[in-house]
């Protein structure tokens, strides 16, 4: 419910006090503030929904050729899966740092968290392109570009890897507009743009880092370790 | 019965004026019971929407605005009411769910004893092939009163069968076996067509269901071409592709004995049960290694492409008979 | 309806005239320029659509297909599905009616993010670009419905750059539903609860969600049909044994979904409409408005009635069933409390209320044909066939258009602040109505008979019904362009609207025709009942302005 | 100002949790527990996401409107697996096939040997 500040005319509230930040049509800051998380928590649900079709897709597929799907899931590195992990749970810290950093106006921590965020965000891109998707390019894994696997359940070890590279590259599709967000906030927190009474660009920024950090917390066990590794 | 009153009355109707006819043909045995629905849910649609014309227009007519000032009385929310017309209708739709299910559920199991034709869908045509081994495209005879049961594949995109004098559609699926059974009770020539949409000649792959009395039958079938039954030619597959060197009868070979496994439950490595029927063994085919048996190395390369979809018919068509032969040997 | 004949306008600053030029259309973040954007480009697709639907009924006519190749008539009956409902139907009423009414109905200045709902336009017209390209360039042959496998593998026509605009659009319409629900949820005015909002935006907020939750699924799905198509594999692959019902499943869980994206709004206006017009409170608010939600909701459970005949098991399929009779109890609720508004009201029959009349009619009759495909042993007989056809299109044409003309002629002179000439509007309403039952009415029959859909030739014994149905569809493609022509006429030389034309109830009428660009001098308290056309109404007509 | 400042070691804490569960979650795919693998592995996965959704994103302190809006997401993306994975589990339970037995056939009357219409061979 909007809280109900005085219905002041219109010309005269263009007059009051009129923070930079403040859009014409909302009434008070908490609105401003209040409709931006809620923006953002429902367009996190169309997203859960936008990885659900791919998580619908690999549950019907893994149900019908279960063999094949442990047999490709075991030709992934388990140790590259972990390690991207642990980086994406580490820059879903700083992030939440950066936050904790703006709310308390503490600028310097602020920039420095959100550059953390953006290196540990670089460096999980880094082992997927570099280690990962290469290996995987050289062992013909690649479905469309040369795949070839001479064991049995080749087409189903090739619906595998097309799951794997459709939900990790939509993954770090997301992880780069993700850090692209970064870069901007740090221009504008270096800025002075933000204070204490004005965070939520940083608020809902890190509501979407941290959704991503999610979707790869499941992709991880689901990719990496279906059917166990011994 | 009414509707079948009904139904008479449309049909001399129709032809009286050939191309308005209101009802199709009811030629086979669930056709009435579907028909009883239809005119059922016909009733149901006109009573509402005649209700609703007349009491709008009787609103329209007796409280139509006189002079610009008219205040209509206050709107009380009447609860009973409302309580009614949501009770009624849920009550009508759940008698019509069962209604419908039943009838569905009983017309999609078909009779153990129905004769069985294999019918492939390709992009615009359909191959038809009775296990005596005569092959027809778009036309498909049958004898009248006996069940038939057709067990259906696509070739290339999904296709779909659609009788509608025997109101029985099923869609066909590539890489699927999918079937439905009718019983023909009038003699006659039937439409029937692809009603899933598969392209430039989708329009033109429709044909004709001769029914004929089983005489006719038997004499058509009699004067149909010598080609080799579909037995035959699966045991000539049998051999020509190798398979007899490790599916050997009396299980010595590398892989399983096929003799008396077709309808059996057959166990997986990973713990699933499923039933050896036509669907399992196309899988087995072109699909070796993605059910994996308990006790045997998954070695068997895959078939898929070299055998094009009537042989792989006419190969489960032989593996079924081995089935006769299992029980043959227990038999002495 | 009182109209000031002709007086010019005070020289009073509204959103129209507030500023000039394509700068301040093509970068505006004003709700209602948005509005009108959406309106402009709806418009064209709708007769880009319309001529297509005009060109296939001409080619029915004779069985063996009297105007175009088999191939091109499977082209125009895609392209006449997809620029239908992609660019039409879906954003019509919640894009145009809804951009402009929800902030003016909840005592805002404009939606929450009005830049984001700028964006929406501009994706849109991305994806509305793609898909006319995709036309011009030789067309899609898959049907609306982009089954695999002849979507990704076996059609050979321009499948990826339509997939890619339909991909685009999706988003046009999630940035909107987002849009809506954190508006109607954050911004209403002081006092206007939930139960004393109009029965429209309860239509748009169930809309909203739906568009939010189902949207996303059929962006993904439609992707992977395109990767399909550009890397020669992907999941819905038959020779990798994909199962080509794991795309209907994808698919139909937002098309089911989004039939009532388009219709749900369009029952939202109705509301309106009824009780405008009979001049007295809605019968059972809470029931209609609870109704909206529970379409919503339901509507996510029962798309498996489009794969029955499909290769669905018999269980999920005896679920889907009983769900999809459930679906139609609230719109049952909806068309009873309409017709109950009417006992005791003092009916005037303006162009709106004809439309919204004509509207009861025939979605009544579009949802009851629905229960013949709820029901499996009909819908194994009636599936794909004609039958389907018309009751989409008693649904989508009888209700969504109908519904969508007459909130356009309802809100018309707040959009423009110009009255049109109603005795056209209500012939033009006429012969839409007897246009449309002559092209629809037949194909029930034919359905019935068992003629398949999208067939370019057909046996003979169908065609005098085929004939039928092409001659309303003419009558029919002239009635819509009669509105086109007098709405554009009186937007020059229509008299000037009052603030409250047709004295009705809700806060967008106590603003002036057409609105300031701020919506509201003072954000206004709301302290009475939505349609409050009691007595105390003639008191206070439409005092402020 | 709306949003609730935590204490740092509550951040700390979450962050070795999650560090835990994943190396629990690795260690757990090494053990062979048939089906139980899955199972373990989603619910780890589904505390993980818990932690992360209520400490690091404030859900734990955000109002109702904001949780009511997640357990939807999570309740649609049930709904669109489940309904899925019914039809695919339940496809192959065709009912069993009916009892039937051929109805009396009338005495078949002398017919007249016409010759065989030979059919459209392909």
């Amino acid at each position: 419910m909007a809280d109900a500040a005085t219905p002041t005319p219109h010309a005269a509230e263009h007059a009051a006090e009129h923070p930079s930040y403040l859009a014409h049509h909302f009434a008070g800051i908490d609105q401003q503030f209040e409709a931006g998380s809620l923006g953002m928590w429902v367009f996190l649900v169309t997203e859960i929904m936008f990885f659900g079709g791919l998580f619908a897709g690999y549950a019907v597929y893994r149900h019908l050729y279960l063999p094949g799907f442990e047999a490709g899931s075991r030709l992934l590195d388990v140790r590259f899966g972990a390690a991207n992990t642990a980086v994406l749970i580490g820059s879903s810290l700083t992030m939440a740092l950066a936050v904790r950093a703006a709310q308390m106006n503490r600028r310097k921590a602020l920039i420095l968290c959100l550059i953390l965020t953006m290196l540990l965000g670089a460096a999980f891109l880094g082992i997927k392109f570099t280690y990962e998707w290469s290996h995987d390019y050289e062992d013909h894994l690649v479905p469309g570009m040369g795949f070839s696997y001479p064991g049995p359940n080749a087409p189903a070890i090739q619906l595998f890897f097309c799951f794997y590279f459709f939900m990790t590259g939509l993954h770090a599709l997301h992880m780069v507009i993700g850090l692209g967000i970064m870069a901007v906030l740090v221009w504008m927190a270096a800025r002075g743009k933000f204070d204490d009474g004005y965070y939520s660009p940083i608020e809902v920024s890190g509501l979407y880092w941290h959704f991503i950090d999610i979707v790869w917390i499941f992709l991880f066990p689901l990719l990496y370790l279906v059917g166990g590794r011994y | 019965m009414i509707p079948h009153a009904i139904a008479a009355a449309l049909l001399d109707a129709g032809q009286k004026w050939p191309g308005f006819e209101l009802h199709p043909e009811s030629a086979s045995t669930i056709a009435d019971g579907v028909d009883e629905l239809h005119f059922f849910l016909t009733a149901v649609t006109l009573f509402f929407t005649f209700v609703i014309f007349t009491v709008i227009f009787y609103f329209m007519v007796r409280y139509r605005r006189k002079s610009e000032d008219e205040q209509p009385p206050e709107t009380r929310t009447y609860l009973p009411l409302e309580l009614t017309w949501t009770l009624v209708p849920t009550a009508l739709c759940v008698v019509v769910f069962v209604w419908s299910s039943s009838l569905y559920f009983q017309n999609s199991r078909a009779p153990n004893a129905a004769m069985e034709i294999f019918v492939v869908g390709k992009q615009w045509m359909w191959h038809l092939q009775h296990p005596e081994g005569v092959r027809e495209i778009n036309e498909l005879h049958v004898p009248v009163g006996v069940p038939v049961k057709l067990t259906m594949t696509s070739q290339d995109v999904i296709h779909d069968f659609y009788i509608p004098a025997f109101r029985v559609k099923q869609d066909v699926l590539p890489g699927r076996y999918v079937s439905i059974w009718f019983q023909a009770t009038k003699t006659g020539r039937f439409h029937f067509f692809c009603s899933q949409y598969c392209g430039t000649g989708h329009a033109s792959m429709i044909g004709w269901v001769e029914v004929m009395s089983p005489d006719d039958y038997a004499a058509w079938l009699a004067g149909g071409t010598r080609g080799e039954t579909m037995l035959q030619a699966g045991e000539r597959l049998f051999q020509q592709y190798g398979c007899a060197t490790c599916h050997v009868a009396d299980g010595s070979g590398r892989g399983p004995s096929l003799a008396g496994q077709f309808g059996k439950p057959q166990k997986l490595r990973d713990g699933q049960t499923l039933v050896v029927d036509e669907g399992f063994l196309r899988r087995a085919i072109t699909q070796p290694n993605s059910m994996p048996l308990p006790n045997y190395a998954p070695v068997m390369p895959s078939f898929q492409g070299q055998l094009n979809e009537e042989q792989i018919l006419q190969l489960i068509a032989y593996v079924k008979s081995l089935a006769g032969e299992e029980r043959k040997t227990k038999g002495q | 309806m009182s109209a000031a004949p002709g007086a010019p306008a005070a020289a009073r600053v509204d959103y129209l005239n507030a500023d000039y030029g394509i700068r301040s259309w093509l970068l505006t973040t004003d709700h209602k320029r948005i509005a009108l954007l959406y309106l402009g480009t709806i418009t064209l697709m709708f007769f880009v659509g319309g001529t297509l639907a005009v060109l296939m009924r001409l080619h029915l006519i004779d069985p063996a297909g009297a105007l175009v190749h088999p191939d091109t008539y499977n082209k125009l009956f895609t392209m006449h599905g997809i620029i239908m409902i992609f660019f039409f139907l879906i954003p019509s009423i919640p894009a145009v009616l809804g951009n402009f009414l929800v902030p003016l109905m909840i005592g805002a200045k404009d939606l929450a993010f009005p830049k984001i709902n700028l964006l929406s336009w501009y994706v849109f017209i991305t994806g509305a670009s793609l898909a006319l390209y995709s036309l011009v360039a030789g067309g899609v042959d898959t049907g609306w419905t982009f089954y695999t496998p002849y979507s990704s593998t076996y059609s050979n026509s321009h499948v990826i750059s339509m997939a890619i605009g339909v991909f685009i659009t999706g988003f046009s319409s999630i940035l909107t539903g987002l849009n809506f629900i954190v508006t109607i949820h954050k911004m209403r005015a002081p006092g206007l609860t939930w139960f004393r909002m109009p029965l429209f935006l309860w239509a748009i907020y169930g809309t909203s969600l739906i568009m939010i939750l189902a949207t996303p699924v059929i962006a993904i799905t439609i992707m992977l049909v395109g990767a399909e198509r550009i890397l020669h594999v992907g999941i819905f692959d038959p020779a990798l044994g994909g199962d080509p019902l794991l795309f209907q499943h994808l698919f139909w869980f937002y098309s089911h979904p989004a039939v009532y994206i388009m219709i749900l709004p369009g029952m939202g206006v109705i509301s309106e409409l009824i009780t405008c017009f009979s001049r007295k409170k809605i019968f059972g608010y809470s029931f209609v408005a609870f109704s909206s939600m529970a379409i919503a909701v339901i509507s996510f459970l029962v798309w498996g009635h489009h794969m029955f005949v499909a290769g669905q098991s018999v269980y999920a399929a005896l679920i889907f069933s009983l769900l999809s009779f459930l679906v139609a109890i609230p719109s049952a609720i909806k068309v009873f409390n309409w017709t109950a508004t009417l006992y005791q009201g003092s009916i005037s029959y303006e162009a709106p209320m004809l439309y919204a009349l004509g509207f009861i009619g025939l979605f009544t009759m579009g949802g009851l044909t629905g229960l013949f495909l709820a029901s499996l042993a009909t819908d194994v007989h009636l599936s794909g066939t004609y039958f389907i056809v018309a009751h989409f299109h008693y649904i989508m044409v009888g209700g969504a258009v109908m519904a969508y003309m007459g909130g356009l002629h309802f809100w018309w002179p707040k959009i423009t602040g110009r009255l049109y000439p109603d005795m056209w509007a209500r012939i033009a309403a006429a012969i839409i109505f007897f246009g449309f039952n002559l092209t629809f009415f037949p194909q029930f029959m034919l359905g019935y008979l068992g003629m398949p859909r999208r067939y370019a030739t057909y046996p003979a014994e169908f065609q005098i019904l085929n004939v039928m149905s092409s001659a309303g569809a003419s009558i029919l493609g002239i009635g819509y362009l009669i509105p086109l022509i007098y709405l554009i006429w009186s937007i020059r030389y229509g008299p000037v609207a009052p603030p409250n034309p047709w004295r009705a109830k809700g806060l967008e009428w106590q603003t002036p025709s057409p609105p300031p660009t701020y919506n509201f001098e003072t954000t206004p308290v709301v302290t009475e009942e939505a349609y409050a056309y009691g007595p105390a109404d003639s008191a206070e007509e439409g005092a402020h302005g | 100002m709306p949003g609730h400042v935590l204490p740092l070691r509550i951040y700390i804490g979450v962050f070795l949790a999650l560090l835990a569960l994943t190396a629990l979650t690795t260690g757990v795919a090494f053990i062979d527990l048939g089906p139980l693998n899955t199972a373990a592995a989603l619910a780890i996965a589904g505390v993980k996401m818990l932690l992360v959704v209520l400490f690091f994103m404030h859900a734990r302190y955000s109002s109702s409107l904001v949780k009511i809006v997640i357990l939807a997401g999570f309740f649609w993306l049930a709904l669109l697996l489940s309904f899925t994975l019914t039809d695919v589990e339940s496809r192959h339970w065709t009912p069993a096939p009916a009892p039937w037995s051929a109805p009396p056939q009338p005495a078949p009357k002398p017919v007249a040997l016409q010759p065989p219409t030979r059919p459209a061979t392909p």
